[in-house]
């Protein structure tokens, strides 16, 4: 069992899902990329800390089994507040020039560059 | 080159492949499947690095009960308006590739100097697998989770509640009464749910008995639970309903009442929590929060108030 | 004599799941995809149940029968998806 | 004596799964490697579990090494259902 392995796996992880993070206009998307971010974490926090006597830590482990949940209940919440954003936005991205208030800004900055 | 190295390289590629494929992948339909073999992986590395109890939870929570929600959530979107539901598309910008790098090296410095550091004579996971034969429990892990970080717990299953609430307040009108039923019915199912669906409750029942002495517990055995349940909403034997019968309210703050009640009362009487209420009530306790576990993530899988019977 | 060939065992198996990844990142349709879930379920209950022997944890054994239990759940959630979602999908992908 | 059979189940199932997984990526369709897959792995399986009972000896876990074989069959046959059914609506 060598926990260099994981270490890097886990900090490859993080990387694949914060680049999926920022670049994802679909809400779903993001959340996948945050729930990959967190696994990588609970590996990262599991693989750290000494084994005792051949056995993972315990502690870490109670954590990481309670952040498993709390990530399972937060995802559902998320998704529920998607279809929600859905259903009044007509679409479930995220992106500036999908943002109607941004559209009206980038509207009258065009004007203006039209005029001079 | 021993072996276990071997075995330790392959699980990361696998792992790190289906997180590429999750994230580079073009279609939404398709990194949901690759995110629940991802779960799947996420298992196997659990159960490579022994630990156990996660490896249960994964497998239970990350690769099943997340996917369906994912994908009850991605079929309502459908339902609204298809084309919109799968455009999703993304701007593959050179910066974020710098910052995503730049994260990793991060994650990984940290990690490994932190490998670095000896362990401090009193960390605390020596001092549980110590004082665990007080409290007559055989898992470790149960033992943290209920006897010394009871009141976290608690905590978690308030977080539990709350999420359901306000996932309920928000998805008030979205429910449509066979928005859940897969869109086709075959004979198959009906067997198929008949066989699996008594055997998932009996599995959730052993899973909480041996879950003080074994790896196992109230959490994994809530969610084979909500497993069952998610089965009975695909099939059609459950429906969503926009009122909560008063059985399923109760379901519901059963498991904040019992962990409540085994942390508490101790606290109140400032004795060691285990010793004092025994085996008996540690169990009790468990029982209430798988079924409120259970229930929880049912609803939320239905996204709706409450359930009726969808068989009469 | 079987104990040192069980590791091996658990290495080949895991090379068929890199396969299956490589299927899945070809795969020219999306039945293909959905395939590999299913190598994905099976190869992983037998690993699980060889690490349960080769490192003497029981309880590897229950998260087997727990994978077991949820793989037909998953695969279910997956085809339950309406038609229209799934056609309107695949075509530009297919 | 015992090891030997216990080697030869291993290698067997082990054998067999490989098969289904060439069967998976040398097919040339999706019903095809369906069909080879679904076949080998569940076999493959069988023979592993049986090896891993002759290994372990106790009959407690050779019973739920038989449950956790017939609930992989039904998943593998309701999955492969599934599949079939979802491809042979995008052929048409």
């Amino acid at each position: 069992m060598n926990p260099a392995v994981y270490v890097l796996v886990a900090a490859a992880i993080f990387g694949i899902g914060l680049h999926g993070l920022l670049v994802a206009r679909h809400v779903m998307r993001k959340l996948l990329a945050l729930n990959l971010m967190l696994s990588a974490l609970f590996l990262l926090l599991i693989v750290v800390p000494a084994s005792i006597d051949g056995r993972p830590d315990p502690v870490p482990q109670a954590l990481v089994l309670t952040g498993i949940v709390i990530a399972v209940s937060t995802t559902a919440f998320a998704l529920a507040l998607m279809v929600r954003l859905f259903r009044r936005q007509g679409h479930a991205s995220i992106h500036p020039d999908l943002d109607p208030t941004l559209i009206g800004q980038r509207r009258a900055t065009k004007r203006k560059e039209g005029d001079r | 080159m021993n072996v276990g190295l071997l075995i330790d390289l392959l699980l990361g590629l696998i792992l790190v492949g289906l997180a590429v494929q999750v994230v580079l992948g073009r279609q939404l339909f398709r990194s949901i499947v690759f995110y629940v073999a991802f779960g799947l992986a996420m298992a196997l590395v659990w159960a490579r690095l022994g630990a156990v109890d996660l490896a249960l939870a994964d497998a239970a929570l990350g690769a099943g009960l997340t996917g369906a929600l994912m994908l009850a959530a991605f079929r309502r979107l459908i339902k609204l308006d298809p084309a919109q539901a799968v455009t999703s598309g993304s701007a593959h910008t050179a910066l974020a590739l710098l910052i995503a790098v730049l994260a990793a090296g991060m994650v990984a410095t940290i990690g490994l100097t932190a490998m670095a550091l000896e362990s401090q004579p009193g960390a605390a996971g020596v001092a549980v697998f110590e004082a665990l034969p007080a409290t007559g429990l055989g898992n470790p892990v149960t033992g943290v989770l209920l006897a010394w970080r009871g009141f976290d717990t608690l905590v978690e299953m308030v977080v539990l509640l709350t999420a359901f609430l306000g996932a309920r307040v928000v998805a008030d009108e979205g429910w449509a009464p066979r928005s859940t039923v897969a869109s086709f019915d075959l004979p198959l199912l009906r067997t198929l749910v008949a066989a699996i669906v008594p055997l998932a409750s009996l599995i959730a029942l052993y899973l909480l008995w041996i879950g003080s002495d074994q790896p196992g517990g109230a959490f994994q055995a809530g969610s084979v639970l909500a497993a069952a349940g998610v089965l009975l909403l695909l099939t059609g034997q459950l429906l969503p309903a926009p009122t909560s019968s008063a059985w399923l309210r109760l379901g519901l703050v059963l498991g904040v009442a019992g962990i409540g009640l085994l942390v508490l009362l101790p606290m109140l009487s400032g004795r060691p929590p285990l010793a004092w209420l025994g085996r008996g009530a540690l169990l009790l306790a468990e029982s209430m929060m798988m079924v409120s576990i259970g229930c929880t993530l049912t609803l939320m899988f239905a996204g709706a108030p409450g359930l009726k019977d969808g068989t009469r | 004599m079987t104990e040192q060939l069980l590791p091996w065992a658990i290495v080949f198996l895991l090379l068929n799941l890199a396969a299956g990844l490589w299927r899945a990142w070809r795969g020219p349709t999306a039945g293909d995809r959905l395939l590999t879930t299913l190598l994905f379920g099976t190869t992983s209950v037998a690993l699980l149940l060889l690490m349960a022997e080769w490192m003497a944890l029981p309880g590897i054994r229950h998260v087997a029968l727990m994978l077991v239990l949820l793989a037909t759940i998953i695969s279910l959630a997956f085809f339950g998806m309406p038609e229209a979602g799934n056609r309107a999908r695949e075509s530009d992908d297919g | 004596m015992v090891d030997l059979i216990a080697l030869l189940l291993l290698l067997s199932g082990c054998f067999f799964i490989f098969a289904g997984t060439v069967g998976m990526l040398r097919l040339p369709d999706v019903f095809c490697r369906l069909h080879a897959m679904t076949k080998a792995d569940n076999l493959g399986l069988l023979l592993i579990c049986m090896a891993l009972a002759v290994m372990d000896g106790r009959l407690r876990t050779t019973l739920l090494l038989l449950l956790i074989w017939l609930l992989a069959l039904l998943a593998s046959t309701v999955s492969a259902h599934l599949i079939a059914r979802h491809a042979r609506g995008q052929s048409q």
